[in-house]
C-alpha cells in the first residue's frame, strides 16, 4: 500500500465508491436537494477539520473545538436577545474564539502542558462558559436573511453547493496549499515528527503551535455561528460531543495522530465519506446504532489496512531477497 | 439586522386546505416516528405502541433515529426522511427551533408533521400530541407536593438538561403557581439539572440535599431524575424525611413506593401516547383534519379528540400511581 | 586454534527493502579475544552487530553459538544466550532511575517474585564505582548527558558478566579518561574469558584494545587480520578501498574581524560567565571534559537555550536573545551534538531535512518549488559524498555517519558566516571524518568563523587555531595553537591549573 | 550478608545524595500537589457547609468517587504504556446492560455478575489490545473505533430496553448500597485494586516493564521486554477493570440503559492527567490518578453543596482543572531547574 496506494488515496476511491453505490441502489441519494442537504449536515465538522488537520499534523489536538463552537454559538444568542446587530455580533464571537484558541496555545506553548490536557479542561471551561452566557434559554428569532445563507436550500447558483460547503471548498484549497506548499507547511510536518529537531532547525515552534490553536479557535466559532444559523437555534449545548466526530474523520483520512504524516486531502475526504456513508445508510432505514458500528468499524480498518498490507509486502519481500 | 428588525420577517401563512372531517383513514401510509434518541426508553414504549397502532389502519410505520440526543442529528434524518417521501413524520424534538427548517421544507412537500413527547416551534407543525396540558402539568406537581409537605418548608425541582423545552415550560408554570398566597410558607430554593443522566442525577439530588439541610420536598419532573432521586433517598438518612413527587413509570418506582420512599408519582400512559400520535398522523395525512382549531378526530379505541389551541392535542391527565394502584401498571 | 568461536556467522545476509546492507559476511569471535570491526560508514558494522544479537533476522546465514545453530527470535533471546550489546546510539528510558534501566527485565527478587530494589540499588552502586563515575543509581535517566547515557549504557553491558560483549562506537561520546577506564574494564572482562567484539571509528583503540580486526566495506567481508601485523595505513585502505589523504588537512587562513562575540555569558547552574571571541578565517575549539558545559554554552549561543545573563554579537551586532531564528537571520549555524533528537527529524526524507534550515529561500511567494529543494538536497548531498538509495527516502534508514553527513549539509547549505559544531565528526569514518575536516579548514579560509566542540583530542590540536577549555561551568583556559598540547589541554580541563587562569 | 550491602553504600557521592532526595520529592510532590488540592477544596467546602463532611457527606463522596476511581486505575495502566483507552466509557455501559440482562429476574449473586462483567471487559479489552499491540496500530484511533462499535452494539442489543432496579435480586443491589463496618462496599473494593494495582506496577517486573515501554518502546523491544504480551495485557486489565466499574454501575444504580458511563472516557482521561500520569506514557502513578479522579468527583460535589448556580458548575469545574494540571506542571519545573542548580552548585 505504502508504494501503490496511499490510505488517504483509499479513502479517497472509497468515497467514490460509496458515491456510486448509493446512486445505482439508493432511491433519493443522487438527487441534488439531498445531496445539498448531506453535504451541508456535515458543515460544521468540515470547517473545523481543517485546522484540527494542521494541529494534528503539528502534533498537537484540540478536544475543545465543539465547546467552543457551542460558546460562540450561546454568545450570538445571548447579544442578539440583547439587541445586538447581527454585523457586530459575529466579530465578537470571532473574538472570543480566537482568544480562546489563544488560551489553549498559551498553556500549551508557554506552561508546557500537553494538549491533550489542555483542551480537555477548555473543553469543559468553554462549555462551562457557554451555558453561563445563555443559561437555560434558547435564541431561535434569528432573521431569514441571514438564515439562508447557511441553509441547504439556498445553493451556489448553478450547483447542488450550498454556501457553508462553498466556502469550505475555498479554505481547504487555501489549507491545502499551506499545508503541502509551503514552508509554513513543511514547519508543521518537521514539529510534529520531531519538536526538538524543529526547534534546533530555527523554526519558531512556540509561535506556529499558538498560531495553531488560535486559528482552530477562530473556525471553531465561525463553525459556531454557522451552527446556529443553519439551525436557527442558539443554545449553550450546540454541537456537544462534535470534537470526537471531527477527530474521528481526520484519522479515518490517514492523518497520524501521532504527527508528522497525512494530507489535507484524506482528511476531506474522511469527513466526507462519513458523511456520505451515514446518509446513504439513513436512506436505507439504518438506525443510529447501526452507523455508529459502521463508523467504528472503518475507522479501525483506518489503520489496520496499511499496517497488513506493509506486513504482506514485507513478507513478500523477504521471501524474494532469500530466493535471490 | 438586530432582533427587532426580524419579528417583521415572520410570514403569515396562508391557512391549508380544508378539511374534511368524513374523509375515510387511507390505506398504505407511511408514517415515521422520530424520538429523541433511538434508545430513549420512554420514547422507545412510545413509538412501539404507535407502530402496533398504525397496524390498525393498515398503514406501515417505522421508528429510525439518532443515536444521541442531539438536535442536529435529528436534522438529517428529517432530511431523508423527506427523500423517502413519507406521508407523516412524528417528532419528539430536542430542540423545538433547530428542526424547524427541514420540518418546514417537508409540510411545503405535503409531507405532514406531528410533534409529540417534546414540541417544536408552533409553526414547523401541524399538530402537538400533548401527553397532558403543560399548565395541569407544572400546577398539578405544585399542589400535590404542597399537601404533602403541609404548605410549609423549602423544596427544589430536579430536572433534565438546562434547555428541555418541556421540562422549562412545566417549571415556568410550577413557579407561577407557587405565587399564590396560600404557598408563602414555602420556597423554591433552587433547580438543579441532572441532565437526564442517571449518574448526574443522583449527584444532583446528593448535592441538594447537602446543601439545603431544611429541604422537605423535591419535584423532578423527570423520568430518568426522579428514579435517581428516590434510589439516592432510599439508600441515605434521608429517607422518610424529605418527600418526593415527579413523573416516573412505574416499572421503574415500584420499588420506592414500596419502601415507602416514595407516596406518590405521576405519569400518562406512554402506549397510549404513541397510539394517539399515530392516529393523529394518519388523520392529517387522510384530510380528516388540517390542525385548526376544534377539529375532531377519532383516535381507534381511546375514541374522539379535538384539537385545540395552537394545534394541541391533548392525552388526557395523567395517572396518579400510588401503593394501591402501582401493581396494576407494567411499563 | 582448535576451540570452536563462541558466537559466529557464515554466509550471513541481510537487507532492508531494496538496500542490501550485508552480502555473505563470516565473522568468529573466540573467546578471551577482543576482535575489531572497522569499516566506512555504511559498512553494515551495526547492522552485523544487530543481527548477532537478535534485533534482524538474517535473510540468508546463520548465527551460531558454540557451534550450535542459535535462531534468536529477539533481543531477549541473546541475552539469554549470554550476548550482552552496546548499541550504537543510546537505549535508555529516560523516566527511570539509572539502576532500573540496567536491571529492566532482570531485576534481582525476593520472595513472591518481588523486585528486591535494595539489592538493584547495591549492585548499580558498585557498576558505577568500577566504571569510576560518580552517577547516582536513584537519579532518573533523563537529562543525562550523552556520555552518561553511554556510561549508563557500558554498566548495563557490563552487568550481564557475558560471555560475549558487543560493543558498537561505546567511545564515541567519552573522552580519553572515561575510555581508559572502559578499556580497562573490557580488558578485565576478556582475560576472564568473555569475547568482545568492538567497533570504533578511532583506529588507535582498535589498536590499542584489539588483537583482530575484521573489515566490511559496502555490506561485504573484506578481510580478518591480526592488529599486530597491521599498521593504520593499511587498515585505512582495507576500509576505504584507496589511500588515504592527510588526517588533518589544516590550511593557513588570515584571519579577518571578529565575527562572533560572546560575552559574560552565564546560565544557572550549568556555565558562568563565558566569554569568547571567534575571528573570521578562524577554527576556535571548545574542549574540555564530558559535562563539562560545552554543549550547553554554544546552545546558548544560538538561541535555542535561554541564558540567564550575557550577550551575543555576531558582526557586531547584539543577538535577539533566546531566538535561534534571529541567529540564523545574522549568519549562525549550528551543528547540535544529538542528530537524532535535534539534528535531524528522523522520518522525514533527507531532501526535506536539508531543506528545513531554508524554508524561506526555496521558492517565492512563500511557496516552496520542490526542484529548488531536491536541488539543495543533490549539490550538499554530493559535496559531502553523502551515501544514499534516494533522496525521498527518510533519513532513518541511513546509517549513523551518513545521518550526521545530512546534518552538516542541512546547516552548511544556509551558508552561514559562524558555523558552530558540536562534535562534528562523532561517529564518522577516517575518510569522511577527513573530508569533514578539510571541509571546515576551507570554509575557514574562506572567511567563516568556526568554533567546534569536540571530545576529541587529535581532532582539537589538529584543527584549531585557538582552543578554549572549559571546566566545571567555565572558561578555564585559552590555549593558542602553539602551545596546545595534550597536555596542557587536559591540565585545564581537570582543573589543575585553576589559579593560572583566574 | 546485610553487612556487605550495607557497606557498599556510602560509596555514591555527596552531591549526588542531595540530588537524590530532590528528585524523590519531585516525584512524591505530583502526588502531594493533587492531594493538597484536594484537601484544600474539602476543607473550604467543609468550613462553609459542615454537612458536607458528616457520617452521610463522607459516605456519598466516597460512592461517588469510586467508579471513576476504578476506571482511572484501569486508564493509567493502559497511558502509563504511552497507549490510551478511549472505549473505557462504552465497555462500562455495554457491561452494565449485559450484567444487568443477565441478572434480570434471576437469582444470580453479585459475584457471578460481577465475575461475567469482567468477562466481557476482559473480552472487549482484548480486541482493543490484539490491535494495538499486534497489528501495532496508533492506540487512539483504534479505541476511538472501538467507542463507536461497542456503544451501537450496545444501543442495539438493548434497543431501548432498561433495567429497572425493581427487576434485579436483592444481592446485586446490596452491593451497591451495602456497607461493612460503616463503610461501603463499592468504595473498598476501588480501594483494594487500587491497591493491589500499584503495589503490582511497583515491584513487579511486569509492572516496571510497563512503565519502560512507555517511557522508550525502542529501548524496551531492545531490552528484551515482550512489549506485545505486556501491552495486550494492559489493555486485558483495563477492559477488566472496566467491565468491574460496568457490573459495580449496575448494583449502585440500579436503573441501567446502555448508555451508561457515556462520554466518560474524556472524565476518565482527564482525571488521570490531572493525576500526573503523563498522557506521553512512562510517568505517574496509580495514586496520583486515583487522587485525580476523587478531586474531580469532589469537585462535583462541593460546587453543589457550595450553591454554586448550576450554570456556572462547569465553567469552575474547568477553571479548577485547569489551575491543577498547571500547578502540578509548575511545580514540577521549579523542582526541576532546583534540581539543576543543585547538582551544580
Ligand atoms: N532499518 C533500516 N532500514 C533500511 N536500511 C537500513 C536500516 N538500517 C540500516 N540500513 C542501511 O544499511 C546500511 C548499513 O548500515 P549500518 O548502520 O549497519 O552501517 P554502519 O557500518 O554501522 O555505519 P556507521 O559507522 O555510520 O554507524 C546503510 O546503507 C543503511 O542505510
Ligand atoms: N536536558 C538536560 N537536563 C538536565 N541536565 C542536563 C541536560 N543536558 C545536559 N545536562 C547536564 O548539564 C551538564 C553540561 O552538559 P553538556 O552537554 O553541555 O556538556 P558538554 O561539555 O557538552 O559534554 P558532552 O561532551 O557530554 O557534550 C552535564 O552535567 C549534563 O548532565
Ligand atoms: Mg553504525
Ligand atoms: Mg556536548
Amino acid at each position: 500500500m505504502s508504494k501503490y496506494l496511499r490510505w488517504d488515496t483509499a479513502v479517497g476511491i472509497l468515497l467514490i465508491a460509496v458515491f456510486l453505490t448509493g446512486s445505482g441502489t439508493t432511491e433519493g441519494f443522487a438527487d441534488t436537494g439531498n445531496l445539498s442537504s448531506a453535504l451541508n449536515d456535515t458543515a460544521e465538522i468540515a470547517l473545523i477539520a481543517l485546522p484540527m488537520t494542521l494541529l494534528v499534523v503539528a502534533g498537537q489536538v484540540d478536544l475543545s473545538v465543539a465547546s467552543m463552537l457551542g460558546l460562540s454559538s450561546a454568545l450570538a444568542g445571548s447579544l442578539w436577545d440583547a439587541g445586538w446587530t447581527f454585523e457586530m455580533i459575529v466579530p465578537v464571537c470571532l473574538l472570543v474564539g480566537v482568544l480562546g484558541g489563544l488560551l489553549n496555545g498559551w498553556l500549551v506553548t508557554r506552561i508546557g502542558l500537553p494538549p491533550l490536557a489542555v483542551t480537555i479542561g477548555t473543553l469543559t471551561l468553554y462549555r462551562g462558559l457557554a451555558s453561563v452566557v445563555l443559561g437555560d434559554k434558547a435564541v431561535a428569532d434569528f432573521p431569514e436573511a441571514y438564515g439562508k445563507w447557511a441553509a441547504s436550500t439556498e445553493t451556489v447558483p448553478g450547483t447542488f453547493i450550498p454556501y457553508p460547503i462553498a466556502l469550505f471548498i475555498v479554505l481547504a484549497v487555501i489549507a491545502a496549499v499551506l499545508l503541502h506548499s509551503t514552508g509554513f507547511g513543511r514547519s508543521l510536518y518537521a514539529i510534529g515528527a520531531q519538536e526538538d529537531a524543529a526547534h534546533f532547525a530555527g523554526i519558531r515552534v512556540k509561535r506556529i503551535k499558538l498560531a495553531l490553536f488560535a486559528v482552530s479557535g477562530l473556525v471553531a466559532s465561525f463553525a459556531g455561528i454557522v451552527y446556529t444559523l443553519r439551525y436557527g437555534s442558539a443554545r449553550a449545548d450546540n454541537g456537544l460531543g462534535l470534537e470526537l466526530t471531527v477527530i474521528a474523520s481526520v484519522l479515518l483520512g490517514g492523518v497520524d495522530f501521532n504527527g508528522g504524516k497525512g494530507t489535507l486531502g484524506g482528511a476531506v475526504a474522511g469527513v466526507l465519506l462519513i458523511g456520505m456513508l451515514n446518509n446513504v445508510l439513513t436512506l436505507n432505514d439504518i438506525s443510529g446504532e447501526i452507523q455508529v458500528i459502521v463508523t467504528g468499524l472503518l475507522l479501525i480498518t483506518s489503520v489496520l489496512t496499511p499496517r497488513v498490507v506493509a506486513v504482506l509486502s514485507e513478507r513478500r519481500h523477504r521471501r524474494a531477497a532469500a530466493v535471490s | 439586522t438586530t432582533k427587532d428588525d426580524a419579528k417583521d420577517d415572520a410570514k403569515k401563512e396562508a391557512a391549508g386546505a380544508k378539511a374534511n372531517p368524513d374523509a375515510p383513514l387511507k390505506k398504505g401510509l407511511k408514517l415515521a416516528f422520530l424520538p429523541k434518541q433511538i434508545n430513549n426508553p420512554y420514547e422507545q414504549i412510545v413509538d412501539k405502541a404507535g407502530i402496533a397502532a398504525s397496524k390498525e389502519f393498515d398503514a406501515t410505520a417505522k421508528e429510525v433515529g439518532p443515536s444521541d440526543a442531539k438536535a442536529s442529528s435529528q436534522v438529517s434524518y428529517i432530511n431523508t426522511l423527506i427523500q423517502q417521501k413519507q406521508n407523516a413524520i412524528l417528532i419528539a424534538a430536542n430542540d423545538p427551533n433547530a428542526v424547524c427548517g427541514p420540518l418546514k421544507t417537508a409540510m411545503k412537500q405535503d409531507i405532514k408533521v406531528v410533534a409529540y413527547d417534546s414540541d417544536t416551534a408552533k409553526d414547523c407543525r401541524q399538530l402537538f400530541i400533548n401527553q397532558a396540558s403543560s399548565e395541569e402539568i407544572g400546577r398539578s406537581q405544585v399542589q400535590r407536593i404542597a399537601k404533602q409537605v403541609d404548605y410549609k418548608g423549602q423544596i427544589a425541582i430536579l430536572s433534565a438538561t438546562q434547555n428541555a423545552t418541556n421540562q422549562n415550560t412545566w417549571i415556568k408554570y410550577m413557579k407561577d403557581e407557587l405565587k399564590d398566597p396560600k404557598y408563602k410558607d414555602m420556597k423554591l430554593v433552587k433547580v438543579a439539572y441532572g441532565d437526564d443522566d442517571d449518574q448526574k442525577s443522583f449527584q444532583e439530588t446528593q448535592g441538594l440535599l447537602k446543601a439545603y439541610p431544611k429541604l422537605k420536598g423535591i419535584i423532578s419532573p423527570t423520568t430518568v431524575g426522579v428514579a435517581a432521586a428516590a434510589r439516592y433517598i432510599s439508600s441515605s438518612s434521608y429517607q422518610g424525611k424529605v418527600v418526593l413527587n415527579g413523573l416516573g413509570t412505574p416499572n421503574q418506582m415500584r420499588k420506592f413506593i414500596k419502601d415507602g420512599t416514595v407516596e406518590e408519582f405521576s405519569l400518562w400512559d406512554p402506549k397510549k401516547l404513541g397510539y394517539l400520535g399515530a392516529y393523529a398522523a394518519a388523520a392529517l395525512a387522510s384530510g380528516q383534519i388540517t390542525g385548526a382549531q376544534g377539529e375532531k378526530f377519532k383516535a381507534g379505541e381511546l375514541g374522539e379528540y379535538t384539537v385545540g389551541k395552537d394545534g394541541e392535542v391533548i392525552l388526557g391527565p395523567p395517572t396518579v400511581f400510588n401503593k394501591k394502584n402501582i401493581d396494576d401498571f407494567d411499563f | 586454534m582448535t576451540r570452536s568461536p563462541v558466537l559466529a556467522v557464515r554466509g550471513l545476509s541481510k537487507s532492508f527493502g531494496a538496500v542490501r546492507a550485508l552480502t555473505d559476511v563470516t565473522l568468529e569471535l573466540h573467546a578471551g579475544e577482543a576482535h575489531a570491526l572497522a569499516g566506512e560508514n555504511g559498512a553494515g558494522k551495526s547492522t552485523l552487530i544487530k543481527t548477532l544479537a537478535g534485533v534482524h533476522r538474517p535473510d540468508a546465514g546463520a548465527v551460531r553459538l558454540d557451534g550450535e545453530a542459535a535462531d534468536f527470535g529477539g533481543p531477549a533471546d541473546a541475552r539469554d544466550a549470554g550476548i550482552a550489546v552496546i548499541y550504537q546510539e543510546p537505549t535508555l528510558f529516560p523516566d527511570l532511575s539509572i539502576a532500573e534501566n540496567i536491571f529492566m527485565g532482570r531485576q534481582p527478587r525476593r520472595t513472591l517474585r518481588r523486585i528486591d530494589r535494595t539489592a538493584v540499588h547495591d549492585a548499580t552502586a558498585a557498576l558505577m564505582r568500577r566504571l569510576g563515575v560518580p552517577l547516582d543509581p536513584e537519579r532518573p535517566a533523563r537529562g543525562l548527558s550523552i556520555a552518561d547515557q553511554q556510561i549508563v549504557e557500558i554498566a548495563k553491558a557490563l552487568s550481564f558478566d557475558a560471555r560475549v560483549l558487543i560493543m558498537d562506537e561505546p567511545t564515541a561520546a567519552l573522552t580519553g579518561s572515561e575510555t581508559a577506564r572502559l578499556f580497562s574494564v573490557v580488558e578485565t572482562l576478556r582475560a576472564e574469558g568473555a569475547a568482545v567484539l568492538f567497533i570504533s571509528h578511532r583506529l588507535e583503540e582498535i589498536f590499542r584494545l584489539c588483537s583482530k580486526v575484521t573489515t566490511l566495506r559496502d555490506g561485504r567481508w573484506i578481510a580478518t587480520d591480526d592488529v599486530a601485523g597491521l599498521t593504520e595505513d593499511a587498515l585505512v585502505r582495507r576500509m576505504v578501498g584507496r589511500d588515504l589523504d592527510e588526517l588533518y588537512p589544516k590550511q593557513q587562513a588570515t584571519l579577518g574581524e571578529v565575527a562572533l562575540s560572546v560575552r559574560r555569558l552565564t546560565r544557572e547552574g550549568v556555565f558562568r560567565d563565558v566569554s569568547f571571541d571567534v575571528r573570521r578565517g578562524e577554527i576556535v575549539a571548545l574542549a574540555g571534559l564530558v559535562g563539562a558545559g560545552r554543549s550547553e554554552v554554544v546552545q546558548a549561543v544560538f538561541g535555542v537555550d535561554r541564558a540567564d545573563a550575557g550577550e551575543v554579537h555576531v558582526g557586531g551586532t547584539k543577538l535577539r536573545a533566546a531566538s535561534p531564528t534571529a541567529a540564523m537571520d545574522a549568519g549562525v549555524a549550528l551543528v547540535p551534538e544529538d542528530r537524532r533528537q535535534r539534528g535531524l527529524v528522523m522520518e522525514l526524507s533527507i531532501e526535506r531535512n536539508i531543506g528545513l534550515t531554508g524554508l524561506g529561500s526555496l521558492g517565492s511567494g512563500g511557496l516552496i518549488k520542490r526542484a529548488l529543494e531536491r536541488g539543495r538536497a543533490s549539490d550538499w548531498a554530493t559535496r559531502l559524498q553523502l551515501k544514499y538509495g534516494k533522496l525521498s527516502d527518510s533519513v532513518e534508514v541511513l546509517s549513523g555517519g551518513n545521518q550526521q553527513k545530512v546534518v552538516l549539509a542541512k546547516w552548511l547549505a544556509t551558508e552561514p558566516t559562524v558555523l558552530i559544531v558540536d562534535e562534528p565528526t562523532r561517529g564518522i569514518d577516517v575518510g569522511t571524518k577527513a573530508e569533514v575536516h578539510r571541509l571546515l579548514s576551507s570554509l575557514a579560509a574562506e572567511g567563516l568563523a568556526v568554533l567546534m566542540v569536540s571530545s576529541d583530542l587529535p581532532e582539537v590540536l589538529g584543527m584549531a587555531d585557538r582552543v578554549l577549555v572549559m571546566h566545571e561551568g567555565r572558561l578555564a583556559a585559552e590555549i593558542p595553537r602553539a602551545e596546545a598540547t595534550e597536555e596542557s589541554v587536559m591540565t585545564a580541563a581537570t582543573g589543575r591549573n585553576g589559579k593560572e587562569a583566574a | 550478608m546485610s553487612m556487605t550491602t550495607q557497606d557498599s553504600r556510602p560509596a555514591v557521592p555527596q552531591a549526588d545524595t542531595s540530588a537524590r532526595s530532590l528528585v524523590d520529592t519531585v516525584f512524591r510532590a505530583r502526588e502531594l500537589s493533587i492531594g493538597g488540592a484536594l484537601v484544600l477544596l474539602i476543607l473550604c467546602t467543609w468550613l462553609a457547609n459542615s454537612s458536607f463532611l458528616d457520617d452521610q457527606g463522607i459516605k456519598d463522596l466516597l460512592l461517588n468517587s469510586s467508579i471513576l476511581v476504578l476506571l482511572a486505575v484501569g486508564q493509567s495502566v493502559v497511558v502509563i504504556t504511552r497507549n490510551i483507552d478511549l472505549s473505557v466509557g462504552s465497555v462500562v455501559g455495554l457491561t452494565a446492560f449485559a450484567c444487568g440482562d443477565f441478572a434480570k429476574n434471576s437469582g444470580h449473586s453479585a459475584f457471578t455478575v460481577c465475575l461475567l462483567g469482567i468477562g466481557i471487559g476482559v473480552a472487549c479489552g482484548l480486541i482493543s489490545g490484539l490491535l494495538v499491540s499486534f497489528g501495532r496500530v496508533p492506540a487512539l484511533v483504534v479505541t476511538l473505533g472501538m467507542l463507536y462499535v461497542l456503544q451501537g452494539f450496545g444501543y442495539w442489543w438493548a434497543s431501548g430496553d432498561q433495567i429497572n432496579a425493581a427487576t434485579l435480586p436483592d444481592g446485586v443491589l446490596n452491593l451497591g448500597s451495602g456497607s461493612v463496618l460503616g463503610i461501603p462496599y463499592l468504595p473498598l473494593l476501588s480501594a483494594a485494586a487500587l491497591a493491589a494495582t500499584a503495589y503490582y506496577l511497583r515491584t513487579y517486573r511486569g509492572g516496571r516493564e510497563l512503565y519502560a515501554i512507555g517511557s522508550n518502546p525502542e529501548a524496551a523491544r531492545l531490552a528484551g521486554i515482550p512489549i506485545r504480551r505486556r501491552v495486550l495485557a494492559a489493555y486485558a486489565f483495563s477492559g477488566a477493570i472496566a467491565g468491574f466499574a460496568g457490573a459495580l454501575w449496575l448494583s449502585r444504580f440500579g436503573t441501567v440503559v446502555a448508555d451508561a458511563a457515556n462520554g466518560w472516557e474524556l472524565t476518565v482521561v482527564s482525571a488521570v492527567v490531572v493525576g500526573g500520569v503523563a498522557i506521553t506514557g512512562g510517568t505517574g502513578s496509580v495514586w496520583g490518578a486515583a487522587l485525580g479522579a476523587l478531586l474531580l468527583t469532589t469537585i462535583g460535589s462541593a460546587l453543589v453543596v457550595l450553591k454554586v448556580s448550576s450554570f456556572w458548575q462547569q465553567a469552575i469545574t474547568g477553571v479548577l482543572l485547569l489551575a491543577a494540571i498547571t500547578t502540578d506542571r509548575i511545580v514540577q519545573q521549579r523542582t526541576t531547574s532546583a534540581l539543576r542548580k543543585r547538582s551544580r552548585a
